[in-house]
C-alpha cells in the first residue's frame, strides 16, 4: 500500500502509534460549547447588529435625559418670565464658537441675552412664555415615552390576549374575532382616535386609550399568525399529548415562543404612538397645557420655525431621534431574533 | 442658525430686477391677491354671519348704507333720507341708477322681500335679532306671540318703487350703523324664488348689486370677485379682480406674502417680532373684548372677593404686550376706548376709567379675604379655553401667574376648540372660561346685556337687580340719550368694580402686512373689509 | 372565484354597515351640539334641530341615516349652509386622490428601488445608506419636514410655489413630503421580502442557470417579494389619503382631509360622518383590490380558486 | 470507466463561512475526479459539506460569508474558481447544472414552468423563442411529462412533486450540460416517486452520455445508481472508490460502520450496528481523523494526525490509517473482535400477547379543505395493535399516517369511528387526561418538537407536573436525570437548552419525555426519518432496549420500509386513508399481496439488489366498488388484504395473483 499523497509535512510515524487509543473514550453524548440561554443568544446576535446596539444606546441616552434632564438646571418646566422670551440657545462652555449656535445670538444676528438684560444661561433657549426649552423638552419626552410605553404597554396586554385566543382555539372562535379586526381595520383609524379624543376630553390617558383603541390590533394580528405557525409545532403537540391545559400551552408554550415578534411590534409600537401624539399636536388634539409632550412642543417650535428655530430645531431633533433610535433596535431585534435573516 | 442669516424681508424685495417685473404686472389688470382662513359660510345676506361672509356680501351687495372707511355707515342704495321728530319712522329715498347684475334695477320691494324673509322662522337668520328695533319685529320672532311668523306685519313698506318706509317700535340711535349690516340687504324676490334652494350655493345661483361680482367660486380653494360694471359708484371702483385663495396656516400665509403670492397677510404674535419695524406692518383694534367668566355655580366663585382677587392677580399687560403682540391692549373693562361719547364729548370710559388695576398685593388681600371667608386653604379651578395659538398661550400665562400670585390656587386648563367650549359653556359646566365677545353696533348695550340674569349668553348665573334694571331700561327706554350711557356706565361699574362677574382681558387687535402698492383697503373693527377704495399702484 | 367574490362583496358590506353604525352613535356622544352659535335665539337652534331632524329619538335618527346612505344621500353640511355632503366630499376628494396617487407612485418606486438594493448590496455601505434614508423617512414628522421644504424650497429658494393647489409644479413639495413615508414604509418592508426571497432556492436555481444578477432579481425576486408589499399597500393608500391633512393644511390644499378635521372641529355631524364612511368604504375596497391582486400576482392563489388570502 | 481522461478534476477544495460564532470549515481538502459519462455518488451524513461542494462547482457559494480559501477545479483544462462572473454565467447551465432536494422551492411559484425552462435556454444558445418552446416540449417529453404541450402555461403548484422534480431536470436539461449535479434530488419524495426519478436520471445519462455527480445520504440511493462513490465525512472524503469496492470492501471505519447501520431487508432482529456520537463541529473541526472520536477501535496517530489517502486499488482509495502498512496487525484483530461480536447479537423475535391494546374500528377524519373540499385523511381505518408488539405503519406521504397516530392521541376528535384503549373509547369526554398518560407520541421533526425556551429537564419534567406524579421539585429532578440516563443522555444535560443538541439527541429527550409519564403506548411518527443513518440505529436501538424494559407497544410510522421491517412486529400498509394489507413483518415483505405493497417493496433501492431489479409496476391498479366492496379479508393467518370478493378468492388460491386491471 502506498502513501498516494503525503502532506505538507513528513510524519514520524512510530510503532505504538499504531495501537488502539482504548484510553481515549469515546464520548458519544459530549456537548461543547457553554450553555447558552435563547436570551444571551438573542443578545449575542443583537451586539452584532451594529444599528440595533447604536438605537439602544441611544434609547438609554434618551431615557436618561428624560428622567434627569429636568433637574439639570434649576428652572422648572412652567417657569414663566415674560422678559425672557424667545431666547436663543446659550452654553456656558460653547457660547465661544459661534458657528455652533450657542452663543445667545438669534437668527437676526442680535443677542437676545445682552438685549433683553438676561445673564442667566438657557442651553436649549426659552419658549414664548419664556420657559426654559431644556427643562421643558425633556420633560416632554418623558411624557411622550410615558404616553408611547403605556400605549405599547396595552396594546400588547390587549394584542397578546386576543391574537393568542383568536389563534388558539381556531375555528368559529377565531372567524368571529377576525371579522372583528377587520372591522376596526375597515375605519381609518387616525379618524377612530381623532373621534375618541373628542368623545373623552383630551388628556394624557385619553390619547393612550385613542392610541390602543386601534393600535392593538396591529399586535393581534401579528401574535395570532404566530401562534398559528407554533400551534402544530411538534413541542406543542408533544405537551398536548401530555395532556397540558390551554392556560399551559398558552402561557408556557406559545406566548414565551412569540416574544420575539412581541418584543419587535413593541419596539415598533412606541415611535407610532409617539408619532401619533406628535400628529394630534398639530391638529390641536393635544395634551392640556402645562403639561407638554414632545409633540406639543415641536408643534409649538413649529410656528416659529423662521423666527427662533430653536425652539424646532431641538425638540424635532430629540423627537427624530427617539424614532430612529426605536426603529433601528425594531429592525436589529427582528434581524436577530428572526433565524431566517441570520444568514 | 447663528444669526448669520436673514430672512428676506418684504422691504428688500425692491431689487431692481424684480420692481421691474411688478410694473409689467401694473399693466396687466388689477388684482388684488388675498389669502384667507377658510371657506366662505354662506353667500346668503340672510345667513350665518361670520367676519368672511359678512366681508365678501357687503363687497358683492349693497344696501341701504355701508362702512366707510371710518367706520362710519354711508350711503349705500340710499339717495335721501328721512327721519320723524320721535326718531321711529324712517324714508328712504333709493338710487334710481342701482341695478342687478341681471340688469333688473334695485328696488324698495327688494328690501321689504329680504326683511320679511330674513324674520321669517323658516329662515333661521342667526342675525334676524338686529332687526328688533323694527316694529313688531320682536314679536315676529317670538314663538310665544301672537304675532308669531308674521312677517306681513313688519313695519317696512315700499311706497313706490324707489321709497321705502321704515317703522321702528323705539327709536335707536344706532339704527343707521345697524342698516349697514347685511341682514338688511335687499333680495330680488323674482331671481331668490327662482333659484329655490340652490339660491346663493353657487356664483350661477346668484345675481349681485354691489361693486364686485363673485366670478367664480371653488368651495374651500378659491374664489374670484370681478369688478362689477354694472355697479352704479363703478367709476369709483379701482381693482378689476379680487383673487382669493384659502391658506390655513399663518406660517404658509407669511410664506406666500413673502414671495409676493398674496399682498396682505395677517401675522400671528410669532411673527410680529420679525415684522414689527417695517413699513408694511399695520395694527388695528378690532371691536372685541376678551374676559374671563366666572361661573357662579362654582360655590368658590360666588365669592366676590375671590372673584376680585382673580381679576387682579395678573399682569395684563405683559400678556397683552409679550404673548399677543398684535396690538391688542389690556383690558380693565368692557366697553372699550372711542366706543360711544356721551353728550359732553367724553368718551364713555371717561368716568371710571379702569377697574380692578389694583396690582397684585391688593389682589393676594382680596385672596386672604377670601379664602378666610369660604374657611379654605387651597382652591382647584378649571380654565377653559380656546385652543388655538396665542390665546392658548394666554391661558397659560394666567394660570400660572395666578398660581404663583395667589397661594393656595390651583387651576387646570381645559382647552377646547370653538364649538366644543360654547357647548360647555352654554351647559355651564366650567369653573372659569376665557371667552370674548363682539358688537355688532356701537351701543354698550351690545355687551352689558350678555350678563342680564335671564340673558340667554348669561352662562355664569351672575345677577344683580341693579344691574337688570339699568340694562333693561336701556334697552326699552331710548328717550335720553345721554342717561341711557350714564345708567349703562353704572351697570358697568356694578359688572366689574363691585361685582367682578367678569375679569376683562384684552381688547383684541390685528396685526397684518399689507404690500405698499395696495392702498384704501378698508379694514373694519368687526374684523371685514371692504375693497371697494382700493387702488393698486 | 366568482362565489368568492360575490361573498367578500356581501362581507364588504356588512363591515359597512357596522363602521355606519358605529360612526352613527360615536356622533351621538361627541360633546357640543352644531349650533350653538351664540347669537341664535332658543327658538331659532329648535328650529334648527327640528330641520335637519335632530329632535327626533336617536333610534329613528339612526334608522333614517341608514335609509339615506342607501340612497347614497350623506345629508348636508351644518357648517356650510346646506351643502350636501357628497357635493363636499366629492369637490375636495379629486385633490386628495392625486396628490395621494403621486405620492403613492413616487414613493412606492422609490422605495422599492431603495429596499431592493439594499437587499441586493446586504450589509453592505449601500444597504445602510438606503435604509438610514429609509429610517429618517420614518422618523421626521411630517409637519416639520413640510414645514422645512416650504420655507426652504419655496420661500428661500424660490424653486416651487409656496402653497396653493394651481397646477403640477404646486403639487411637487406636497407630494415629495407625503411620500417619505411610504419611501420609507416600501423600502424597510422589501428590504425583508426582498432578503428572504432571495434565500431561497429557486433564486439559486435560477443563477445556476446562468442568468445574471440583474435579471434573476427582476424576474424571479421582485414578484415573489412583492406580494407581502401588497399586503401593506391598501393601508398605505388610505393612510395617505387620511395622512394628507397635515399636509393639506400646510400647502393649503383643498383636499378632503384637511376639510374632515376642519367638521369635527365644528361638529359638522353629516360631513364627519360622510367622510369617515367615505373613508371606510375606500379602505375596504382598496383591501379588496389588494386582494383580488394577490390572485393577479400570485397564481397559486388564482388557480386556487381565490382563497382567502389570510395575512399573518 | 470509458474515458481515462477526468472531466472535472477537483484538487483540495476548501470552503470556509465566516459566521458571527466563528469560521465554519464546510469543506476542508476536497479532492476528486469525474469521469465523463459516469455517475459519481457522494454520500455523508447531514452537514459533511456535500452541497457546499456542489455549489461550489457552480460559483453559487454565497459570498460573504462563504469563501473558497483553497484549491482548485479543473474543468476542460481550466481553473474555473479563477473565472470571472460573466464566465462562470456561461458556464452555469450550459456546462454544469444543478438540481436541487425539494423540487417546490426550486421553483418559483410565480413563473411558469415554460418560462423558467426556457429562460436558460434563451439565454445560452440565442434561440428564438419559438425555438426554445419547441425545445421545452421536447425536453418535458424527455422527462417523462405526458402532453407537454398542455403543461407549458402551468405554475409549479399544479404539478405533483414528482412531476415538479421532473421539471426541474427537464430545467437542468435545458443546455444539454456535460456535467450535472444532483444535489439529494429524491430526498423529499415518496419510494415510489423517488424510483421513477431514479429511472429517470438513469435513462438520461444512457441516452445524453452525462456525467453526474449524484448527492445522497441514502446508501441504497447510491447503490442503485452509482459507479463510483465518495463517502464525506466532516468536510473530507473518506474513501472513495467504485459502488461495489465501496460497498463490498469499506476500508474506512466510518464506512464500515455506517454499512452495517443500515438494515436491509434482509437483516435479521439483531440489533443495528451503530456509530456512537455526532459529527464533529465543523467550527473547531478536530485534528488527526475527525472519525476518530466515534471509533471505538481509534488509533493514536487517528487523534494526531489527519490520514492521507491510501490506494486500496487503481480505482479505490481510503484516508484512513488503517490502510498504513503499520496498522495491518491491528486491523487483523479488529476483525476477529466484530465477528465475535456478532453473534452477542440481541434476543431474537418476541412473543406477543393477544391481549389487544388498542382497538380502532372504521375510523373516518375528515378535513374541511379550502373552498368546502372535504380532505378523507383517514377514510375508514380498522386495526387492533397488541400488547407489546411494535406495529409498523407505511405508506407514502399523505395517506393519512400521521393523521391516524394524532387521532390516537386524541389531537384531533374522529370523525367517525371509534379508538378503543384497553376497552374505553378515548374519545368520550369523561376519559379525562389520564389516558395522557398512557398514550404518549415520539415526533419525527426533532428541531421542533422541543420547546426551544425551555430546558430538557423542565420539557423532560412537564409530563409529571402536569400529572402530578412526583410530589415534590426535588423528586421530579432526580426522576429527570435518571430519565436523561436512561435515554442515552447524561443528568447534567437537564439545564442546557435544545439549540445545544444535536439532532440524535434531540430525539432521545424526546423520548425521554414520552416516557416521564410512564406509559403504555407509545405512537411514534416517523421518529428516525429527519435523522442520519448513523444516527437512526441509534435511535432503534434505543426504542428497541426500553420496548423489552418496559413492556411497552409501539405504533411504528415510517415511510423507511427496511427499518419499518427490522423492527415491527407486523406491518400495515396505509393507502389514501385505509389499511390496504396488514401482516406480520416477514410474511409482508415475502409475500406481498395487494398490489400497492408490492409497488411500494419493489420501489425500495437496496444494496446488493442488482442493477434494475426492483418491480417497477407497469399498470397502475384498479380499485372500487365496480368489483364488489372492498375490505379488510384474512387471506391467510395473520395476513390481511383489501380486497374485493373475486380478489380474495385469487389470493386464497395462491398467493401472487393476477390483479384486476383496468
Ligand atoms: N451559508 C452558510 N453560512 C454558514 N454556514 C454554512 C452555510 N452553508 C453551509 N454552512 C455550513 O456548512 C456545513 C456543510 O453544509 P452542507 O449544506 O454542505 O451540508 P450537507 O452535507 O449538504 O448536509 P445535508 O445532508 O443536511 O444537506 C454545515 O455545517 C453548515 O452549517
Ligand atoms: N389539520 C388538517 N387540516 C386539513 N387537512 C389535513 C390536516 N392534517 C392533515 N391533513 C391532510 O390529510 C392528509 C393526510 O395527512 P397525514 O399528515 O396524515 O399524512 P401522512 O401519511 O402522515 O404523510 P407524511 O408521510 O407526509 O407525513 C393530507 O392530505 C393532509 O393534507
Ligand atoms: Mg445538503
Ligand atoms: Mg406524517
Amino acid at each position: 500500500m502506498d502513501i498516494i499523497k503525503i502532506h505538507d509535512h513528513d510524519y514520524e510515524l512510530e510503532d505504538e502509534l499504531f495501537e488502539i487509543a482504548h484510553e481515549q473514550q469515546v464520548d458519544a453524548v459530549r456537548i461543547s460549547g457553554a450553555s447558552n440561554s435563547f436570551w444571551k443568544d438573542s443578545w449575542l446576535r443583537l451586539r452584532r447588529s451594529k444599528g440595533a446596539l447604536f438605537g439602544l444606546i441611544m434609547i438609554m441616552g434618551i431615557l436618561f435625559f428624560a428622567i434627569a434632564g429636568p433637574y439639570m438646571n434649576s428652572y422648572g418646566f412652567d417657569d414663566q418670565d415674560l422678559t425672557r422670551t424667545n431666547l436663543p440657545p446659550k452654553v456656558a462652555m460653547l457660547e465661544g464658537i459661534s458657528f455652533l449656535g450657542f452663543d445667545g445670538v438669534d437668527i437676526r444676528g442680535v443677542d437676545q441675552y445682552a438685549a433683553k438684560g438676561v445673564t442667566n444661561y438657557y442651553w436649549f433657549g426659552t419658549d414664548d412664555l419664556g420657559r426654559d426649552l431644556w427643562t421643558r423638552i425633556w420633560q416632554g419626552t418623558r411624557i411622550s415615552l410615558y404616553i408611547a410605553f403605556l400605549a405599547a404597554t396595552l396594546d400588547l396586554l390587549i394584542g397578546v390576549a386576543y391574537g393568542s385566543i383568536s389563534a388558539y382555539y381556531g375555528g368559529r372562535i377565531d372567524n368571529v374575532m377576525q371579522r372583528i379586526i377587520e372591522i376596526l381595520m375597515g375605519v381609518p383609524n387616525i379618524i377612530i382616535v381623532i373621534l375618541l379624543i373628542l368623545v373623552l376630553q383630551p388628556g394624557i390617558l385619553t390619547i393612550t386609550l385613542a392610541m390602543v383603541i386601534t393600535g392593538w390590533v396591529s399586535m393581534a394580528r401579528i401574535i395570532r399568525g404566530q401562534i398559528l405557525k407554533l400551534k402544530d409545532q411538534e413541542f406543542v403537540l408533544a405537551s398536548r399529548t401530555l395532556g397540558a391545559n390551554d392556560r399551559r400551552l398558552l402561557l408556557g408554550h406559545l406566548i414565551p415562543n412569540s416574544l420575539g415578534p412581541i418584543i419587535i411590534t413593541t419596539m415598533f409600537t412606541i415611535p407610532t404612538a409617539i408619532f401619533t401624539e406628535a400628529f394630534l399636536s398639530f391638529i390641536g388634539l393635544g395634551l392640556q397645557p402645562p403639561i407638554a409632550s414632545l409633540g406639543t412642543i415641536v408643534n409649538d417650535g413649529f410656528k416659529m420655525l423662521k423666527i427662533y428655530p430653536h425652539m424646532l430645531l431641538f425638540s424635532s431633533v430629540i423627537i427624530s431621534v427617539t424614532m430612529i433610535s426605536f426603529n433601528l433596535l425594531g429592525d436589529g431585534l427582528r434581524d436577530s431574533f428572526d433565524p431566517k435573516m441570520r444568514r | 442658525y447663528g444669526g448669520e442669516e436673514k430672512p428676506e424681508k418684504v422691504g428688500e424685495t425692491e431689487k431692481p430686477g424684480e420692481s421691474g417685473e411688478k410694473k409689467e404686472e401694473a399693466a396687466t389688470p388689477k388684482v388684488l391677491h388675498l389669502a384667507v382662513g377658510g371657506e366662505i359660510p354662506t353667500m346668503k345676506t340672510t345667513g350665518s354671519m361670520d367676519g368672511l361672509s359678512q366681508t365678501i356680501i357687503q363687497n358683492v351687495f349693497e344696501g341701504l348704507y355701508r362702512l366707510g372707511q371710518d367706520d362710519k355707515p354711508i350711503e349705500g342704495l340710499v339717495e335721501t333720507s328721512d327721519v320723524s321728530e320721535d326718531g321711529k319712522k324712517y324714508v328712504f329715498k333709493l338710487r334710481q341708477n342701482a341695478k342687478w347684475s341681471n340688469g333688473e334695477p334695485t328696488t324698495a320691494h327688494d328690501f321689504v322681500y329680504a326683511w320679511k324673509k330674513a324674520l321669517h322662522p323658516d329662515t333661521i337668520s342667526p342675525h334676524a335679532y338686529l332687526m328688533d328695533s323694527v316694529k313688531n319685529a320682536s314679536n315676529i320672532q317670538n314663538a310665544e306671540d301672537a304675532l308669531y311668523g308674521k312677517v306681513d306685519e313688519l313695519g317696512i313698506k315700499a311706497t313706490d318703487d324707489y321709497t321705502l318706509e321704515v317703522e321702528l317700535d323705539n327709536s335707536v340711535p344706532y339704527f343707521i350703523e345697524l342698516l349697514t349690516n347685511p341682514v338688511f340687504y335687499p333680495q330680488n324676490e323674482k331671481y331668490v324664488e327662482s333659484q329655490k334652494e340652490e339660491y346663493a350655493l353657487e356664483p350661477e345661483n346668484l345675481i349681485f348689486n354691489g361693486p364686485f361680482v363673485l366670478d367664480s367660486w371653488q368651495h374651500d380653494q378659491k374664489w374670484l370677485l370681478k369688478k362689477n360694471e354694472s355697479y352704479w359708484d363703478a367709476a369709483n371702483v379701482k381693482v378689476e379682480e379680487i383673487d382669493f385663495k384659502v391658506a390655513k396656516d399663518t406660517a404658509t400665509v407669511v410664506n406666500l406674502y413673502e414671495t409676493d403670492t398674496i399682498d396682505v397677510a395677517s401675522l400671528s404674535s410669532e411673527f410680529v417680532d420679525v415684522y414689527s419695524g417695517d413699513a408694511e406692518y399695520v395694527t388695528s383694534m378690532n371691536s372685541e373684548i376678551y374676559f374671563l367668566r366666572f361661573n357662579q355655580r362654582n360655590d368658590d366663585l360666588k365669592n366676590v372677593n375671590i372673584r376680585k382677587a382673580l381679576d387682579m392677580g395678573w399682569d395684563k399687560e405683559a400678556a397683552t404686550d409679550s404673548i399677543l403682540k398684535n396690538g391688542s391692549i389690556p383690558a380693565y373693562f368692557l366697553i372699550y376706548d372711542n366706543f360711544v361719547t356721551l353728550e359732553d364729548k367724553s368718551d364713555f370710559r371717561d368716568r371710571f376709567g379702569d377697574f380692578n388695576n389694583e396690582g397684585i398685593e391688593k389682589a393676594q388681600e382680596y385672596w386672604k379675604k377670601g379664602l378666610a371667608e369660604l374657611g379654605k386653604d387651597s382652591i382647584k379651578f378649571e380654565l377653559l379655553s380656546y385652543d388655538d395659538g396665542q390665546r392658548k398661550s394666554v391661558a397659560e400665562y394666567i394660570k400660572n401667574q395666578l398660581e404663583k400670585n395667589l397661594p393656595g390656587l390651583e387651576i387646570g386648563i381645559n382647552q377646547q376648540p370653538n364649538k366644543q367650549k360654547i357647548a360647555i359653556e352654554d351647559k355651564q359646566e366650567y369653573d372659569i372660561s376665557y371667552s370674548g365677545w363682539r358688537n355688532d353696533v356701537s351701543d354698550p348695550v351690545e355687551f352689558l346685556s350678555i350678563f342680564l340674569s335671564d340673558g340667554p349668553y348669561n352662562w355664569q348665573d351672575f345677577k344683580n337687580e341693579k344691574y337688570d334694571e339699568l340694562v333693561n331700561k336701556a334697552m326699552t327706554d331710548f328717550s335720553d340719550t345721554n342717561q341711557r350711557y350714564v345708567d349703562l356706565q353704572d351697570a358697568e361699574k356694578i359688572l366689574i368694580g363691585d361685582e367682578a362677574a367678569i375679569s376683562p382681558l384684552h381688547q383684541s387687535g390685528t396685526a397684518k402686512l399689507v404690500k405698499p402698492h395696495v392702498k384704501g383697503l378698508a379694514a373694519h373693527s368687526n374684523s371685514t373689509s371692504t375693497y371697494k377704495w382700493v387702488t393698486i399702484d | 372565484m366568482r362565489k368568492y367574490i360575490f361573498s367578500r362583496i356581501g362581507y364588504m358590506f356588512f363591515t359597512f354597515l357596522l363602521i355606519a353604525t358605529f360612526t352613527f352613535f360615536l356622533m351621538q356622544t361627541l360633546p357640543g351640539s352644531p349650533f350653538n352659535d351664540e347669537r341664535l335665539s332658543p327658538a331659532q337652534k329648535e328650529a334648527l334641530y327640528e330641520r335637519y331632524g335632530l329632535d327626533k329619538p336617536v333610534a329613528i335618527q339612526y334608522f333614517q341615516y341608514l335609509v339615506n346612505i342607501t340612497k347614497g344621500d350623506l345629508g348636508v353640511s351644518y357648517q356650510f349652509d346646506g351643502r350636501p355632503v357628497t357635493k363636499i366630499i366629492g369637490e375636495r376628494i379629486g385633490v386628495s386622490a392625486i396628490l395621494g396617487a403621486q405620492s403613492l407612485i413616487v414613493g412606492t418606486i422609490l422605495g422599492l428601488f431603495l429596499g431592493i438594493i439594499a437587499a441586493f448590496r446586504h450589509n453592505t455601505i449601500i444597504d445602510y445608506g438606503a435604509m438610514i434614508i429609509a429610517v429618517f423617512g420614518l422618523s421626521v414628522p411630517n409637519f416639520v419636514f413640510a414645514g422645512l421644504l416650504q420655507y426652504w424650497v419655496g420661500v428661500r429658494l424660490q424653486w416651487l410655489p409656496v402653497a396653493f393647489w394651481e397646477g403640477f409644479e404646486y403639487s411637487i413639495l406636497p407630494t415629495i413630503a407625503l411620500s417619505a413615508f411610504v419611501v420609507a414604509t416600501i423600502a424597510r418592508f422589501m428590504r425583508t421580502e426582498m432578503l428572504e426571497v432571495l434565500g431561497n432556492e429557486y433564486i439559486t436555481t435560477a443563477r445556476a442557470k446562468g442568468l445574471n444578477d440583474f435579471v434573476v432579481i427582476v424576474k424571479h425576486g421582485m414578484r415573489n417579494a412583492m406580494i407581502p408589499i401588497l399586503t401593506i399597500l391598501g393601508p398605505l393608500t388610505v393612510n395617505l389619503m387620511t395622512g394628507t391633512l397635515v399636509i393639506e393644511k400646510i400647502f393649503s390644499i383643498p383636499g378632503l382631509g384637511e376639510q374632515f378635521i376642519k367638521s369635527i372641529m365644528t361638529n359638522d355631524y353629516p360631513v364627519i360622518m360622510g367622510v369617515t364612511l367615505f373613508y371606510s368604504f375606500l379602505f375596504i375596497v382598496v383591501v379588496f383590490i389588494v386582494d383580488l391582486l394577490y390572485g393577479v400576482v400570485d397564481p397559486r392563489i388564482r388557480l386556487s380558486g381565490g382563497g382567502h388570502h389570510k395575512n399573518t | 470507466m470509458g474515458n481515462v481522461e477526468p472531466i472535472l478534476t477537483v484538487e483540495n477544495l476548501r470552503v470556509s463561512f465566516r459566521t458571527y460564532e466563528g469560521e465554519v470549515q464546510a469543506v476542508r481538502g476536497v479532492s476528486f475526479e469525474l469521469f465523463e459519462g459516469e455517475t459519481l455518488a457522494i454520500v455523508g451524513e447531514s452537514g459533511s459539506g456535500k452541497s457546499v461542494m456542489s455549489k461550489s462547482l457552480m460559483g453559487l457559494i454565497p459570498q460573504p460569508p462563504g469563501e473558497i480559501t483553497d484549491g482548485c477545479i479543473m474543468y476542460q483544462g481550466k481553473d474555473i474558481l479563477k473565472n470571472s462572473q460573466k464566465e462562470w454565467r456561461n458556464l452555469r447551465g450550459s456546462e454544469i447544472s444543478i438540481i436541487f432536494q425539494d423540487p417546490m422551492t426550486s421553483l418559483n411559484p410565480t413563473m411558469t414552468i415554460k418560462n423558467q425552462i426556457m429562460e436558460g435556454i434563451i439565454k445560452h444558445q440565442k434561440i428564438s423563442r419559438k425555438e426554445a418552446e419547441k425545445k421545452t416540449v421536447e425536453l418535458l417529453g424527455l422527462v417523462g411529462i405526458k402532453n407537454p404541450e398542455e403543461k407549458l402555461n402551468n405554475y409549479p403548484h399544479q404539478f405533483s412533486g414528482g412531476m415538479q422534480q421532473r421539471v426541474v431536470i427537464a430545467m437542468a436539461l435545458a443546455c444539454n450540460p456535460r456535467i450535472i449535479i444532483a444535489d439529494e434530488p429524491t430526498t423529499a419524495l415518496d419510494v415510489t416517486v423517488q424510483a421513477q426519478v431514479l429511472e429517470l436520471l438513469k435513462d438520461i445519462q444512457k441516452k445524453l452520455g452525462t456525467s453526474i455527480i449524484f448527492i445522497t445520504h441514502d446508501l441504497g440511493v447510491v447503490a442503485n445508481v452509482a459507479d463510483r462513490v465518495a463517502v464525506m465525512y466532516a468536510g473530507r472524503i473518506a474513501e472513495i472508490g467504485k459502488m461495489e469496492e465501496v460497498f463490498f470492501n469499506p476500508q474506512h471505519p466510518y464506512t464500515k460502520g455506517l454499512l452495517s447501520a443500515m438494515p436491509n431487508l434482509n437483516t435479521g432482529q439483531d440489533a443495528l450496528k451503530t456509530i456512537p456520537g455526532a459529527p464533529p463541529n465543523l467550527l473547531d473541526p478536530p485534528v488527526g481523523d475527525a472519525f476518530a472520536e466515534r471509533n471505538e477501535n481509534a488509533l493514536k496517530v487517528d487523534f494526531l494526525y489527519e490520514p492521507p489517502m491510501f490506494k486500496v486499488s487503481a480505482t479505490h482509495s481510503a484516508a484512513t490509517w488503517m490502510l498504513h502498512e503499520k496498522a495491518a496487525k491491528r486491523v487483523k484483530e479488529i476483525a476477529e473482535k466484530q465477528t465475535s461480536d456478532v453473534n452477542s447479537s440481541m434476543t431474537t423475535r418476541k412473543e406477543v400477547a393477544s391481549e389487544k391494546v388498542l382497538e380502532i374500528k372504521g375510523l373516518k377524519q375528515y378535513f374541511k379543505g379550502k373552498g368546502g373540499n372535504v380532505v378523507k385523511a383517514v377514510d375508514g381505518f380498522t386495526l387492533d395493535i397488541f400488547k407489546g408488539e411494535t406495529f409498523g405503519l407505511v405508506g407514502e406521504s399523505g395517506c393519512g399516517k400521521s393523521t391516524t397516530g394524532k387521532t390516537i392521541l386524541r389531537l384531533h376528535g374522529a370523525t367517525e369511528g371509534e379508538i378503543l384503549f384497553k376497552g374505553v373509547d378515548i374519545n368520550k369526554k369523561h376519559v379525562g387526561n389520564n389516558l395522557n398518560k398512557e398514550i404518549q407520541m415520539i415526533f419525527q421533526d426533532p428541531y421542533s418538537s422541543l420547546n426551544p425556551r425551555w430546558t430538557v429537564g423542565d420539557s423532560i419534567a412537564e409530563g409529571m407536573i402536569i400529572h402530578g406524579l412526583y410530589s415534590s421539585k426535588a423528586e421530579r429532578q432526580k426522576k429527570v436525570l435518571e430519565l436523561l440516563e436512561v435515554v442515552g443522555l447524561r443528568g447534567e444535560h437537564a439545564n442546557r437548552y435544545p439549540h445545544e443538541f444535536s439532532g440524535g439527541q434531540r430525539q432521545r429527550i424526546g423520548i425521554a419525555r414520552a416516557l416521564a409519564v410512564e406509559p403504555e403506548f407509545i405512537v411514534a411518527d416517523e421518529p428516525i426519518s429527519a435523522l442520519d443513518v448513523s444516527i437512526q440505529a441509534q435511535i432503534i436501538n434505543l426504542m428497541r432496549k426500553l420496548q423489552r424494559e418496559k413492556n411497552l407497544t409501539y405504533l411504528f410510522i415510517a415511510h423507511d420500509l427496511s427499518m419499518v421491517k427490522y423492527i415491527s412486529d407486523r406491518v400495515g400498509v396505509m393507502y389514501q386513508g385505509q389499511l390496504v394489507e396488514v401482516a406480520e413483518s416477514d410474511e409482508l415483505y415475502d409475500n406481498p399481496m395487494h398490489p400497492y405493497t408490492r409497488r411500494l417493496l419493489s420501489s425500495i433501492p437496496q444494496i446488493g439488489k442488482s442493477e434494475k431489479k426492483h418491480v417497477a409496476l407497469q399498470t397502475d391498479f384498479h380499485w372500487g366498488a365496480e368489483y364488489g366492496t372492498v375490505e379488510l379479508r384474512e387471506v391467510k393467518k395473520g395476513h390481511w388484504v383489501s380486497c374485493t370478493e373475486r380478489e380474495y378468492e385469487m389470493f386464497k388460491k395462491n398467493s401472487s395473483p393476477e390483479m384486476v386491471t383496468s
